[in-house]
């Protein structure tokens, strides 16, 4: 598996340097300026002129991308326009949050798909499917900034227990309790649609696991429904739901945006739009590029979780 | 234990008029980069908080009140100015207050990379006079009408700290509270500054939150964990006001004004007979009651009722009129579709272009709506390719007006989004910025010039001016608002 | 094949039964399976969400941009049966028009994203080279933020719906063909794949006939969720710009519009809401019912 | 005298199609009793061993009675039954080759079997396991815990299978032909072991096996099926010696039987010029399982030199896990070489490519050993026989279908199961679908592994008889891989005897059954069971007329 990965690593490299020039070329072909929407419409043009040459934005495309490139390979990642501090300071403060935010909307999303499928799958009865199906059909079909609307609503304004927004006053680790319930809402909010849709697909992997012969076999052993399920039919379902939970991953990450705004949980996701809406190009490419390597990582680590939990499984394309 | 609870403020036991924390939601991030541009709440509070002005004007009155000058003297000739500064004023950093920080506040702002507001106002200041720690006096280019309002805007900088200023890493005043730290779009935080020049402020500190969501401003002030916020829809503000637990305060100074620009390049937009059409066709009043709920006034100047340019009677040349309008289309004969943009993502511009559109559809001119986002509409108003109509909002025309012509890119007579050139606009223009006094009878000569060269050309059709409101818990009181939108915090305290 | 083979293996056998004829029952196809139960449910949700769309010019009360005077923001109410929005249009007429918008997008871009993506997925996953490629092509767009990508396509198409189904194009694409991908590492490994091969099946022939029909079921789950998320995608892009263009309603603008009068006008956003829970409802049920009985 | 372990009365189960799967079927089994239950394949055999422990498949409908010590058992909720299975009544299924969990070591199968009465755990239940898997004779069983299912053969799963219900020692066990897949010697043990549990834990047996010696060999009592209803029931002996009904006068007539020392065949097919080219050549063929990084090398086939001359029929047989699958993969170009060659019709498969590839596949038919696998669950049995037509284009696309029915005739399936799923067959009759797809394109060189392990005897004639014609007037050339020696000595022309991945003994079928040379080819013949129940009690297990006449 480490072998594997080692393989992998030169293919995750050139992807990366594919992605900056991908990255740097796309930014600038996005119509707009930094510098007019920095200096706003009423500043004069030798202001704008002054700006730009601040900015290193008067250089041709080319010299810009070299020195990015050589930035990068330096370690630095530039300085943002915008927020004039250092891209790396203003990422790994984000990071921080948004991290915490997606992992644990992850853990939610997971929990409640197996809790959910697995209940459903063990019990196998109508009204359990019915009331899943339909919790399950509101979960996908809602969206974000309706859930999360609704449960500022009920949660923090008519029954006041828990924040409407914010990140903890003390940091995640200080006084974890505190953190928990700040994280709470945010975290269900993003976990539903996620969690909902692997509740699919895991329930209906399950149902067709529950009827394979093996299970036949497992169950003319005495071994009760509960114990098929939780111990061999899960364990046959996990490979493809991985995969999902890894596609999955990337709808969290889009969705931490508007989640992030609304319970102001300064993040990634509100940082990337601020960053594009503001032409932040160190800003964006950066993010961008780490964006790219995340989908990489992820999607490499569930081709190894998946080849680990089956034997079948050939690491990496045919033979 | 309750994050709730802990949020809530608890009843401070010093009594009700002393310490407390205030806890204010904002809109949008300061920009470092452009920190004196008024760009955004957060920037305002901060200014407002840390920085100290020269002079004040009040809230509807264009008449300097001392701040860190006393008193100012102006030559008669209009080219130079006095000011005597206060002797007991220090900076944040312990430094005392002198006229030499006078100068490096102008001449900072004289930069143009800072792309304030009153560049050109402040780069005709040429001579300073700083003998005297305690006294200035400034010697101008020309005769500068709006030099109050540059006194007003301007605040006073610490030049030992201008680098980290750059980053975003410390703000250097005098002003009532000290700037403690900034957590990029997250929060602001200041605390008291127990050395203040004037009466010591109340409040231990302030916490500004970024919540860029405007809803979720609400929610939190709703849930208790703000006190005051500056972002809300004018319709939540509306509810906000009939409920009794919150309270909306409105502040008449500071005011926008939301208008219809016209690219003149246009070969249609080119006649003013269809600018005049749109002009009759465009119902003021609704948008004022159905998008702003009432909280504006339909204009046709983009003057308030105290500036030295405010026309009542200007302001009635245009009424609602659709039979005039749809009249002066029908001579016009056919008429292509014609863009109509807005900047994107913002529901008021949405809905105003909307309702235009209604209206100009019912008079026979047929638009297409253009949501831009808005960095590219930033950079087709300023490239000038906006190739129809526009609806944006300016400010500082609560200001002297010449300010405006000088000042707002919309008005620029040099150059403008409408390609609108007249030598005689140019000229008014000029005339007005160089009056010695902004309120002299020759400067208001000059505005009614400048009045008429805008309601005969028309190459911006204001829609309504616009009131500034926040809202808060009636906890928070005596709170204002100075002229630049900044608001002012230092007499406030939170009552239980 | 001039030469029978059955008059070699001379049938002498027991004669057929009797009953035997009577055995020749066609085996449950795809589409007995939406004529009954959940899945008859599905297809009829999701048929009334279209026909309402369809029929959007007869049922409609008013035009969809018609302004009406002092209707600002009403409630239901007889004459408007789900109220009235910001700017006095009828909210029934705009929320029926509205689908109309949404049916290219969610019946056209996102079943054609999904069978590109699909065919990627499925052709890529074979070779080892091409699944690389395809795997960090996948990486790439979706690690592209929806946002990004809209304004930039928006920057050589011009902001209108051929964005908004090019914008949902690519991001479902990598969806489906990463989903696809996975079922494919599964199933290829099955014997019955293997039999198919080794009677000369070419790998598209495997790939078509064996590998894709057993994948099927998260591909349809996929499906219904790809379709709810494009409603959203599409509001949004609407909302910056990007997409139809206001005063052309579309249930992505209208949810976000209800969205951000709650408090004032809760009912605001409820009309467009039921269609597309209605609409995701229908799909999931479809999707269950012919996963059941595919597995039947 | 005691109630009966199993009491099954006129149990009834049907299908949504007309004809019922089980008519009406009786059959009692007492206290250490073993019972076989024999019959026509598609007989519903397995439905009633299926209804015994409740495991009927979906839309089954069951009536009548099943009684386990006096006690219904039909109907009862899940809840109940789940007490019932495994420690009271448990059940080997027909196929074994599906019937483990594939991302699970067989190991932890085992011991989840345990586990699932209470039973012991950890290293009591390693040990347990480890002695199960001696007890069905699986070599190195305590390397083999950690093995997956894929990485055994056949025979291998089907032991493991045994294993697992022999686990809890259950009172009742229902074994649903449980040695298809093994060879003479294995089977001569797991009967023998059989026997010792009955002896030991007095625990009943119902048997369904198609193998007469093995009915001859284990079984008290016989109970003949045909068409859902019993038509025969008596004692062992009895039967054999005298068999009353029409239909199992047919069955025992059907069993194929080897030569007996002196009747020799020599009827040899003509000798084809010796430089033809081979239909197919192993040349020094060694095959490795396993990786290298971990360490685990396991040669399958070592060392392997055969030749198949065209229109001939090569004899696989061996050990379970010989090998033999391994060699048949090989021809089809489904395993990876660690050295030598494979020749097909003098053409490398693994250099082949494109089109040329295609041709040689085209020639090519397999039959897999294990045919529920092999066929698609979603395709109906005529999609499945169809479709090698399909993928070359061959005919029309009535013509097409006419082939398929006249396939399924040939293998005597009526047409009406065209329209059917693989799971809604019996384990014989999916095996001979397997075997109509493989004759679908007139192939020339057939490789099929035990294509008629699953099928009773009667039905394996007719098979068997089909199968020499097509033979013979199409002349392929076959391999031919199977358990049932008698069977291969009536197939095949030359013989190739495998242990351990190496040929031990190769030859025309004559001359290596009629005079073997090798020790091992020897003791295989012996532990052919003999399908006469006097054998068995005059001699003991394992006993041949071969060997009590040498
Ligand atoms: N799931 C199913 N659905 C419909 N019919 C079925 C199903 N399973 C079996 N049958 C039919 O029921 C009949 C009895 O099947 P059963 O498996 O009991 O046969 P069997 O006697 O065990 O045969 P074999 O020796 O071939 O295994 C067969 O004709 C078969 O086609
Ligand atoms: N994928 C695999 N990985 C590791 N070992 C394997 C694999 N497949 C087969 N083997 C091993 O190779 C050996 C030969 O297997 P093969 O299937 O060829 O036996 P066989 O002669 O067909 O046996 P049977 O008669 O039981 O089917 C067995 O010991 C088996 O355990
Ligand atoms: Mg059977
Ligand atoms: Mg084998």
């Amino acid at each position: 598996m480490g072998a594997y990965l080692l393989r992998r690593l030169p293919s995750a490299l050139v992807v990366l340097a594919v992605a900056s020039f991908a990255i740097f070329a796309m930014v600038r072909l996005v119509p707009g300026d930094p510098v007019a929407t920095l200096a706003g419409p009423d500043a004069s043009p030798e202001a704008r002129a002054e700006i730009a040459a601040e900015l290193g934005l008067d250089q041709p495309l080319v010299t810009q991308y070299v020195t990015w490139l050589g930035q990068l390979a330096h370690l630095d990642l530039g300085t943002s326009y915008r927020i004039g501090g250092q891209v790396s300071d203003l990422v790994a403060d984000g990071a921080v949050n948004t991290i915490v935010l997606t992992i644990a909307a992850l853990l939610l999303a997971v929990a409640v798909a197996l809790v959910s499928s697995v209940l459903a799958v063990v019990l196998d009865k109508r009204w359990v499917n019915a009331a899943l199906s339909f919790g399950n059909t509101l979960a996908i079909a809602l969206p974000t900034f309706v859930t999360g609307l609704v449960l500022i609503l009920l949660f923090a304004v008519v029954f006041p227990v828990l924040p409407a927004g914010g990140t903890p006053p003390d940091g995640f680790i200080a006084r974890p309790d505190i953190a928990a319930q700040y994280l709470l809402l945010p975290a269900v909010c993003l976990a539903l649609g996620a969690g909902a849709a692997l509740t699919r697909f895991l329930t209906e992997a399950l149902r067709t696991e529950m009827r394979q012969p093996y299970v036949t076999t497992a169950r003319a052993l005495g071994i009760s429904r509960r114990r098929i399920v939780l111990t061999q039919a899960l364990r046959n379902a996990l490979p493809s739901t991985i995969t999902v939970l890894g596609i999955q991953f990337g709808t969290l990450l889009g969705g931490a945006v508007l989640v992030e705004a609304i319970f102001t949980w300064p993040g990634l996701g509100g940082l990337i739009e601020e960053a594009i809406s503001g032409r932040d190009y160190p800003l964006v490419q950066v993010l961008l590029l780490l964006s790219v390597a995340v989908f990489v990582a992820v999607q490499l680590l569930t081709d190894v979780v998946h080849a680990w939990l089956d034997p079948r499984v050939r690491i990496g394309g045919a033979a | 234990s309750s994050a709730v609870g802990e949020a809530h403020r608890g009843g401070s036991e010093s009594g009700p008029s002393d310490g407390g924390l205030l806890r204010i939601g904002s809109t949008s991030d300061i920009v470092p980069a452009t920190i004196f541009t008024n760009s955004s709440d957060a920037t305002n509070t901060l200014i407002g908080a840390v920085y100290d002005s020269l002079i004040d004007y009040p809230l509807d009155s264009l008449e300097p009140q001392p701040r860190l000058a006393t008193s100012w003297e102006q030559a008669d000739d209009g080219l130079s100015l006095t000011l005597q500064l206060r002797d007991d004023v220090k900076f944040h950093s312990g430094r005392d207050f002198t006229s030499k920080d006078v100068e490096f506040s102008i001449k900072t702002w004289a930069d143009p990379t800072w792309t304030v507001q009153l560049q050109r106002t402040a780069a005709a200041i040429t001579g300073f006079d700083t003998t005297d720690p305690h006294a200035i006096t400034l010697t101008f280019d020309h005769p500068l009408s709006n030099v109050f309002d540059l006194l007003d805007m301007l605040p006073i900088i610490d030049s030992e700290s201008i680098d980290e200023l750059k980053q975003g890493k410390a703000y250097v005043g005098t002003g009532p509270f000290v700037f403690e730290s900034w957590t990029p779009s997250s929060k602001l935080e200041f605390t008291r500054n127990d050395d203040y020049w004037g009466d010591e402020p109340h409040l231990d500190g302030i916490e500004v939150d970024i919540v860029s969501d405007p809803q979720a401003q609400v929610s939190q002030l709703r849930s208790g964990q703000l006190d005051l916020i500056t972002g809300a829809s004018n319709r939540d503000l509306e509810t906000l006001g009939k409920d009794s637990k919150f309270s909306v305060t409105g502040f008449d100074g500071a005011a926008q004004q939301i208008y219809v620009g016209a690219d003149l390049t246009n070969p249609n937009l080119d006649d003013l007979e269809l600018r005049k059409a749109i002009a009759y066709a465009v119902d003021r009043e609704r948008i004022v009651d159905e998008v702003f709920r009432g909280v504006g006034t339909p204009i046709n100047l983009p003057w308030p009722d105290y500036s030295p340019a405010y026309d009542a009677a200007g302001n009635e040349t245009y009424p609602y009129d659709p039979d005039q309008a749809k009249g002066i289309v029908t001579k016009l004969g056919d008429l292509p579709t014609l863009p109509l943009a807005y900047p994107a993502g913002n529901a008021n511009y949405e809905q105003v272009a909307q309702i235009v559109q209604a209206n100009l559809e019912a008079v026979g001119i047929k638009t297409e709506l253009q949501p831009t986002e808005y960095s590219q509409f930033i950079k087709q108003l300023i490239g000038g390719t906006m190739g129809g109509l526009w609806i944006l909002q300016h400010a500082y025309a609560h200001y002297t007006p010449s300010t405006l012509a000088v000042s707002a890119y919309p008005f620029n007579a040099d150059k403008n989004a409408s390609h609108f050139e007249s030598a005689e606009y140019k000229r008014h223009a000029e005339a007005a910025w160089g009056a010695p006094s902004g309120d002299s009878p020759e400067a208001i000569e000059n505005y009614q010039a400048l009045n008429k060269d805008l309601l005969d050309n028309l190459f911006l059709i204001e829609l309504a001016l616009l009131h500034f409101q926040v809202a808060s818990t009636p906890d928070v009181q005596d709170f204002t608002m100075s002229k630049r939108g900044e608001l002012d915090f230092r007499a406030t305290y939170l009552a239980d | 094949m001039s030469e029978s083979l059955i008059d070699v293996a001379a049938p002498e056998h027991a004669a057929p039964q009797p009953d035997e004829q009577f055995d020749q029952r066609r085996r449950p196809s795809i589409w007995s399976a939406l004529r009954r139960g959940k899945g008859l449910a599905g297809v009829l949700l999701v048929g009334a969400v279209v026909a309402l769309g369809l029929l959007a010019p007869l049922l409609a009360p008013h035009s969809p941009t018609e302004q009406i005077p002092g209707a600002n923001l009403v409630g239901p109410s007889g004459a408007h049966w789900l109220g009235t929005d910001e700017v006095n249009r009828d909210l029934l007429s705009r929320t029926l028009f509205g689908i109309r918008t949404d049916l290219v997008v969610v019946f056209l871009a996102v079943p054609i994203g999904a069978a590109i993506g699909i065919l990627v997925g499925l052709v890529s996953s074979w070779w080892t080279f091409t699944d690389v490629v395809a795997q960090r092509v996948f990486d790439l767009v979706l690690a592209f933020p929806t946002l990004i990508l809209a304004i930039a396509l928006t920057a050589f198409v011009g902001p209108g719906l051929r964005t908004v189904f090019f914008v949902i194009l690519a991001v479902e694409l990598p969806v489906f063909g990463r989903l696809t991908r996975t079922s494919v590492r599964t199933v290829r490994e099955m014997p019955y794949v293997e039999a198919a091969h080794v009677v000369g099946a070419g790998s598209w022939w495997q790939l078509r006939r064996h590998v894709l029909p057993n994948s099927m079921e998260p591909l349809l789950v996929q499906l219904a969720v790809s379709m709810s998320v494009a409603v959203f995608i599409e509001g949004a892009m609407s909302f910056l710009g990007l997409g139809v263009r206001p005063p052309a309603p579309s249930l992505g603008s209208l949810i976000r519009d209800g969205v951000r009068n709650m408090y004032d006008a809760p009912y605001f956003a409820v009309g467009p809401l039921a269609l597309v829970v209605a609409l995701v409802l229908g799909l999931l049920l479809v999707s269950q019912a012919l996963a059941e009985a595919r597995r039947a | 005298m005691s109630t009966p372990v199993l009491e099954v009365r006129d149990l009834a189960i049907s299908f949504s199609h007309p004809r019922p799967a089980v008519r009406s079927v009786s059959v009692t089994v007492d206290q250490g009793e073993v019972v076989a239950l024999v019959g026509e394949s598609g007989s519903g055999k397995s439905m009633t061993a299926r209804a015994v422990i409740g495991l009927l498949p979906d839309g089954a409908v069951a009536t009548g009675s099943v009684r386990l010590r006096g006690e219904e058992v039909l109907g009862l909720p899940e809840a109940e039954l789940v007490k019932v299975r495994g420690r009271r009544v448990a059940m080997v299924f027909q196929e074994p080759q599906t019937a483990l969990n594939p991302v699970r070591t067989i190991g932890w199968q085992i011991g989840e079997a345990l586990r699932a009465h209470g039973g012991s755990r950890g290293r009591a239940a390693r040990e347990r396991a480890v002695e199960l898997l001696r007890q069905v004779e699986i070599p190195d069983p305590e390397e083999r815990l950690g093995f997956y299912p894929h990485q055994l053969s056949g025979g291998q799963k089907q032991r493991v299978v045994l294993a697992l219900a022999l686990a809890n020692e259950p009172e009742l066990l229902l074994a649903d032909e449980p040695t298809t897949a093994l060879d003479v010697t294995v089977q001569a043990e797991i009967l023998a072991l059989l026997r010792r549990i009955r002896d030991r834990t007095g625990t009943s047996i119902l048997i369904i096996t198609h193998n007469m010696g093995v009915v001859a060999h284990l079984a008290d009592r016989v109970v003949v099926l045909r068409q859902g209803e019993v038509v025969e029931e008596a004692e062992t002996r009895e039967l054999f010696a005298a068999p009353r009904h029409a239909y199992t006068r047919q069955l025992l007539a059907a069993v194929p039987r080897l030569p007996g020392p002196g009747e020799l065949v020599q009827a040899l097919p003509a000798e084809p010029a010796p430089d033809a080219v081979p239909a197919l050549e192993y040349d020094d063929v060694r095959v490795h399982y396993g990786s290298r990084m971990r360490g685990r090398v396991l040669p399958a086939v070592d060392g392997v030199t055969l030749r198949l001359e065209r229109g001939e029929v090569l004899g696989l047989v061996g050990e379970s896990g010989s090998g033999k699958t391994t060699l048949g993969r090989l021809a089809a170009g489904l395993v990876p070489l660690a050295g030598g060659r494979v020749r097909v019709g003098g053409e490398d498969l693994a250099a082949a490519r494109g089109r040329r590839r295609v041709d040689l596949r085209r020639r090519l038919a397999f039959v897999h050993q294990d045919p529920e696998a092999s066929l698609d669950p979603r395709f109906s049995i005529g999609e499945a026989i169809r479709e090698p037509l399909d993928v070359h284009g061959v005919g029309s696309r009535q013509s097409r279908e006419q082939r398929v029915l006249e396939l399924l005739d040939a293998v005597r399936l009526p047409a009406s199961f065209a329209g059917r799923r693989p799971r809604e067959l019996s384990g014989g009759q999916r095996q001979r679908v397997a075997l109509a797809r493989a004759l679908t394109l007139e192939p020339q060189l057939l490789i099929a592994d035990e294509p008629t392990s699953a099928l009773d005897v009667s039905v394996q004639a007719e098979v068997l008889e089909l199968f020499a014609d097509l033979q013979r007037r199409l002349g392929f050339a076959c391999v031919f891989i199977s358990h049932d020696l008698a069977v291969v000595n009536k197939v095949a022309d030359q013989v190739a005897v495998l242990r351990a991945g190496k040929v031990v003994e190769s030859g025309s079928a004559a001359r290596v059954f009629g005079e073997p040379a090798h020790d091992y080819t020897r003791r295989l013949l012996d532990a052919v069971p003999v399908p006469d129940p006097t054998v068995r009690d005059a001699t003991g297990p394992a006993l041949h007329p071969h060997v009590a006449a040498s």
